[in-house]
């Protein structure tokens, strides 16, 4: 293997290089008074944190450097999160477009989308947000029922989405729709990005059972979408969905969540009143655990194989480790930290629901790894 | 306080001249708690049956509490319910309101407060208590087998899916355990803690399966299964022990 | 509720019985040199131990007192099992017709059979074996293919039963056949009284994972049962064998299951090796569970609930505990209980397969008992 | 000994001048891990990387040796296998054989006996032997996907139940886990103990998966899964550290 792997001195150098430019690039009015922050100093931090990644080169950290980016891989975006996140740096809105629309669009996309919107994403001008989800279609995302009608120049989008992140900031949209009333299923749906600042459409933040409203829901009501932002060819947008779902997404969020777990486990282990150390340390192997099977996943898929043979694995296994994390967490009865894994507990109550449920994790392990035929 | 004034919750507890069987006071609870509006009910059965026993207990302040809002409110079987400032001392009475539960917390029941409940009280309410967070579970499940019933997925029923059956069952299992050990919390007052955790663990447990089978909906606020599941852990930082 | 309970007084005094019973009773070479005994030796010990139990009064105690036995309910069986376990009493052949044939004759015998076997149950002179289980219907116990072909007089029986426990001791066999290929499912089967002292049987001890033989096979070769030996109606067996095997074995079972938790709980937290003893103490505490699960079952149960409401979540969580207790047997690596917890895993392995797999357990639950159609 | 008289196993680590790699070892225990018959060819491999590395390890006694019936038996990279009595003196050397794996345990890497491993081997030790417990999980799910792909039940080939379909992936996750496992414990050889131990409670658990999809046939001795798991405790009280 060639590639860049954990333990090698590059990716040490690599290490210490995102280590002192984060510690440079943190606003000291978010260092060291944070608490103090009302919510429009918080956006504006968030933006300007886009700003700085793009200015220092951290924004597409795997994206190919013809487009931009630094052509890294996921470790390099592994060591990102894990430094950025000992460091307490803020997260800007730019995520979805750097995860998600940009690779997306390097995959699938036009040589005239690339141009248009790569850089936008880049340097965070354009905020994206995802389209995928409905109320209606859950664990079911072929059952997208949010209509996407041919019109002269272009389709006319009509429906409502659901759990879209960030949809009160963006200007695009990566939407899944419906384009065909009459094609069978898989080969139905097309894939759009979509304006955001138009007429016609309606966000609505969603509670959570935590109480924070991190999620959205978004009606569409005829909204126009011209043909160039058709991507990846009419009626073939599930093919890209599932490419997008399963290589791209799988490899920062698992690598996000291990930041996650890595911060529940730490303030576990230190807890004043975790009277059974053990079972902090038994999450924290398992945890070691997880970070080693990102770097061997992240290892394999270099060596050319699909993502998805790793990916369910990854997130049934960071969904379970945060909720029993989590768990712990309030059977410590912390009484300094009460109201922190009281919310941190509810909130991954999520994690084995989103990103597709642990059971369609099962699913596919068995349907399409194990290829046992229902 | 006599016996006279009684009305409301408190009749309930009046059939008996020796109070209430604690068993009895748990049906009540478990009921209760599949109620997401709590009530001083549950509290006030435990201070009627702990006066039948022993009628001193008012002067040794060991009658439940409630905070409601940043007041204390201590329901008891008079005429509805005294309101008591933070050094015990009675502010008001009045009649009793319904209030969400998230706001209700007995807090005279809590080891340590004031006025602290002794060890056999305490086993007691923990019994109890464990005895809500069933009926907590009872009605998330009944919730959930409701919207497996109606929600569809890839074109049928989740229902007809046998991992969200199973799912059902496992909450179904932690439920019933989780009643088997608000019982014994009940018969062993030497370990109600143990048994109390054990009910809340086994009752949040049974919620968490429950919420799975919801989906993503399960994990809205509007759909409000929070409400039964915080409701358990809030039990369980005032009445859970050793786990 | 009127019944017996487990903290009545009643129930102290019977317990103080057992215990003083038990230990008179026990042979003195059992007691004191059971590890220098040979088969036969041992074999004559548990013969001797049945007719001890009929003698004592310990046979049939839930048995009605009109059948021999002494009207006691579960209570006082699980107090014998605890009682004798803890006394390291042998185990006797007659088990099978204590607490399986004897309760179906009970339940569905006529006058004319229960004065003929139930007496012989009783005092051990016939011992007896069930022939439900079949290699090719494991779970879907409905799936019997044993054929029961009616002839003049009674029936032939041929087919392969497995998992026959004291098959190569018996005398009777408790057998579920089919006895109409037109019938529809459920309604095709019956059940009968064979006698095993003829021709055509040919019993086959199975090796199990552990390396030990406590089962057979036992094939039937035109094998006759007269028509008073038939027991519940023709082509009604499927009925019979659900509320047999739902409440009669649901509750001994259970409470046989306890005894051998508590041995390897027990053993767990007194073992050298364990390094993390909190490990044990939770097993413990799902041990006082179950057993007051048994004990609040049993209450239901005398309140008019069909067992199998409480019998499912029994099976599933007594199965789980032992296997996680021999779990932890293993790792805790005792140089001194080596084999032996090598022994009680492999054979815990069996415990959620056998008496109805826990998945079909988990069906049970959610068809019979929540009743959600599928 | 020189590097005269290689042949069989041994050769297979001869290309490289400076031994095989750890990871090379690692996926070539795997593979033998597939097969329920176990040979010296692990031990021999590691004892060839050890001899490459340090010409001197032969004389420190160093080298894996295997129990089989109650003769010690050390693999070697020479002319086959060398027979040596409880001291550690060679007795006989021959051809190798095939035995069960139950009869062939790597005697000499047992901490503590004789002769004793130091502790960078011992962890590269560790290393390759939990890839052997990865392997037998793999041949147990090879084998209970081909089971459930034709056990019938209820009318139907088992592998349509949700319940089974999700165990296989339960075994599939378990599995992939060990492989990790064992991979991180030859690279981190400061807790390759707690690494190897975590592979073999999760190839353990792989396995226990796929005993619950052949339900009862699963259990008998014929059917022969037992040799896996057998193999896997066999390892795990050898090689396991911490957990």
């Amino acid at each position: 293997m060639t590639m860049t792997r954990f333990d090698d001195p590059a990716a040490d150098r690599f290490r210490a290089d995102v280590s002192a430019w984060v510690a440079e690039a943190i606003p000291a009015e978010w260092r060291d008074g944070r608490q103090a922050l009302g919510p429009d100093d918080v956006q504006r931090i968030q933006r300007s944190w886009d700003e700085a990644l793009f200015e220092g080169g951290f924004a597409g950290l795997s994206w190919p450097e013809e487009y931009g980016g630094r052509g890294f891989g996921p470790i390099e975006e592994l060591i990102y999160y894990e430094e950025s996140s000992k460091a307490n740096a803020p997260d800007g809105f730019g995520r979805i477009g750097r995860v998600l629309a940009g690779p997306t669009i390097i995959a699938a996309g036009t040589e005239q989308q690339k141009k248009k919107y790569l850089p936008r994403i880049l340097d965070a001008s354009e905020i994206w947000c995802q389209g995928f989800s409905e109320p209606g279609a859950g664990s079911d995302l072929a059952a997208v029922t949010t209509r996407a009608v041919k019109v002269d120049g272009g389709y006319r989008i009509t429906g409502q989405k659901i759990w879209t992140s960030f949809a009160q900031y963006s200007t695009r949209c990566l939407m899944l729709a419906k384009s065909s009333t009459e094609l069978p299923r898989h080969h139905n749906l097309s894939f759009f990005l979509l304006d955001m600042e138009q007429d016609g459409i309606d966000v609505r933040p969603i509670r959570q059972i935590n109480g924070e409203q991190e999620f959205n829901e978004v009606f569409f009501t005829d909204v126009f979408v011209p043909d160039e932002d058709l991507i990846g060819g009419e009626h073939e947008g599930w093919a890209v969905a599932m490419t997008v779902l399963s290589n791209e997404r799988g490899t920062t969020e698992a690598a996000t969540r291990l930041v996650e777990a890595t911060t529940e486990i730490d303030l576990l282990s230190s807890c004043c009143s975790l009277d059974k150390p053990h079972d902090a340390v038994r999450l924290q192997d398992r945890k070691e655990l997880l970070r080693w099977h990102i770097l061997r996943a992240t290892e394999e898929k270099a060596a050319g194989e699909d993502w998805f043979t790793a990916g369910s694995v990854l997130k049934v296994q960071w969904s379970e480790l945060i909720q029993d994390a989590t768990r712990l967490g309030i059977d410590t009865r912390c009484p300094i930290h009460r109201d922190y894994w009281r919310h941190s507990y509810l909130a991954s109550k999520a994690m084995s629901i989103y990103s597709g449920t642990n059971e369609i994790q099962r699913n596919i392990i068995t349907d399409r790894v194990l290829k046992v035929a229902r | 306080m006599g016996r006279s004034g009684r009305g409301g919750w408190a009749s309930i507890s009046a059939d008996d001249e020796n109070g209430m069987e604690l068993r009895e006071i748990q049906e009540v609870a478990r009921t209760a708690g599949r109620f997401a509006v709590s009530t001083p009910l549950v509290a006030t059965l435990l201070a009627g049956r702990w006066f039948e026993l022993d009628q001193d207990v008012l002067d040794r302040g060991a009658v439940p509490i409630v905070r409601r809002d940043d007041r204390l409110v201590a329901p008891y079987y008079a005429d509805g319910v005294a309101i008591v400032d933070g050094a015990g001392a009675v502010v008001e009475s009045s009649g009793v309101e319904a209030a969400v539960f998230a706001d209700l917390v007995p807090l005279a029941l809590v080891p340590g407060e004031h006025p602290a409940l002794d060890g056999e009280r305490l086993a007691e309410a923990r019994a109890v208590f464990a005895a809500v967070a069933v009926g907590c579970a009872d009605i998330v499940l009944t919730r959930s087998i409701a919207w497996a019933q109606t929600r569809q997925q890839f074109g049928q029923p989740i229902k007809g899916f046998q991992a969200v059956r199973h799912m059902l069952a496992d909450a179904h299992i932690a439920r019933e355990q989780a009643w088997t050990a608000a019982i014994a919390a009940g018969h062993e007052a030497f370990r109600a803690d143990v048994w109390a955790a054990q009910a809340f663990t086994l009752a949040r447990r049974s919620i968490e399966f429950g919420i799975q089978v919801h989906g993503g909906v399960g994990y809205t606020w509007e759909v409000g299964l929070q409400h039964h599941l915080d409701q358990v852990l809030e039990l369980d930082s005032l009445f859970g022990g050793d786990r």
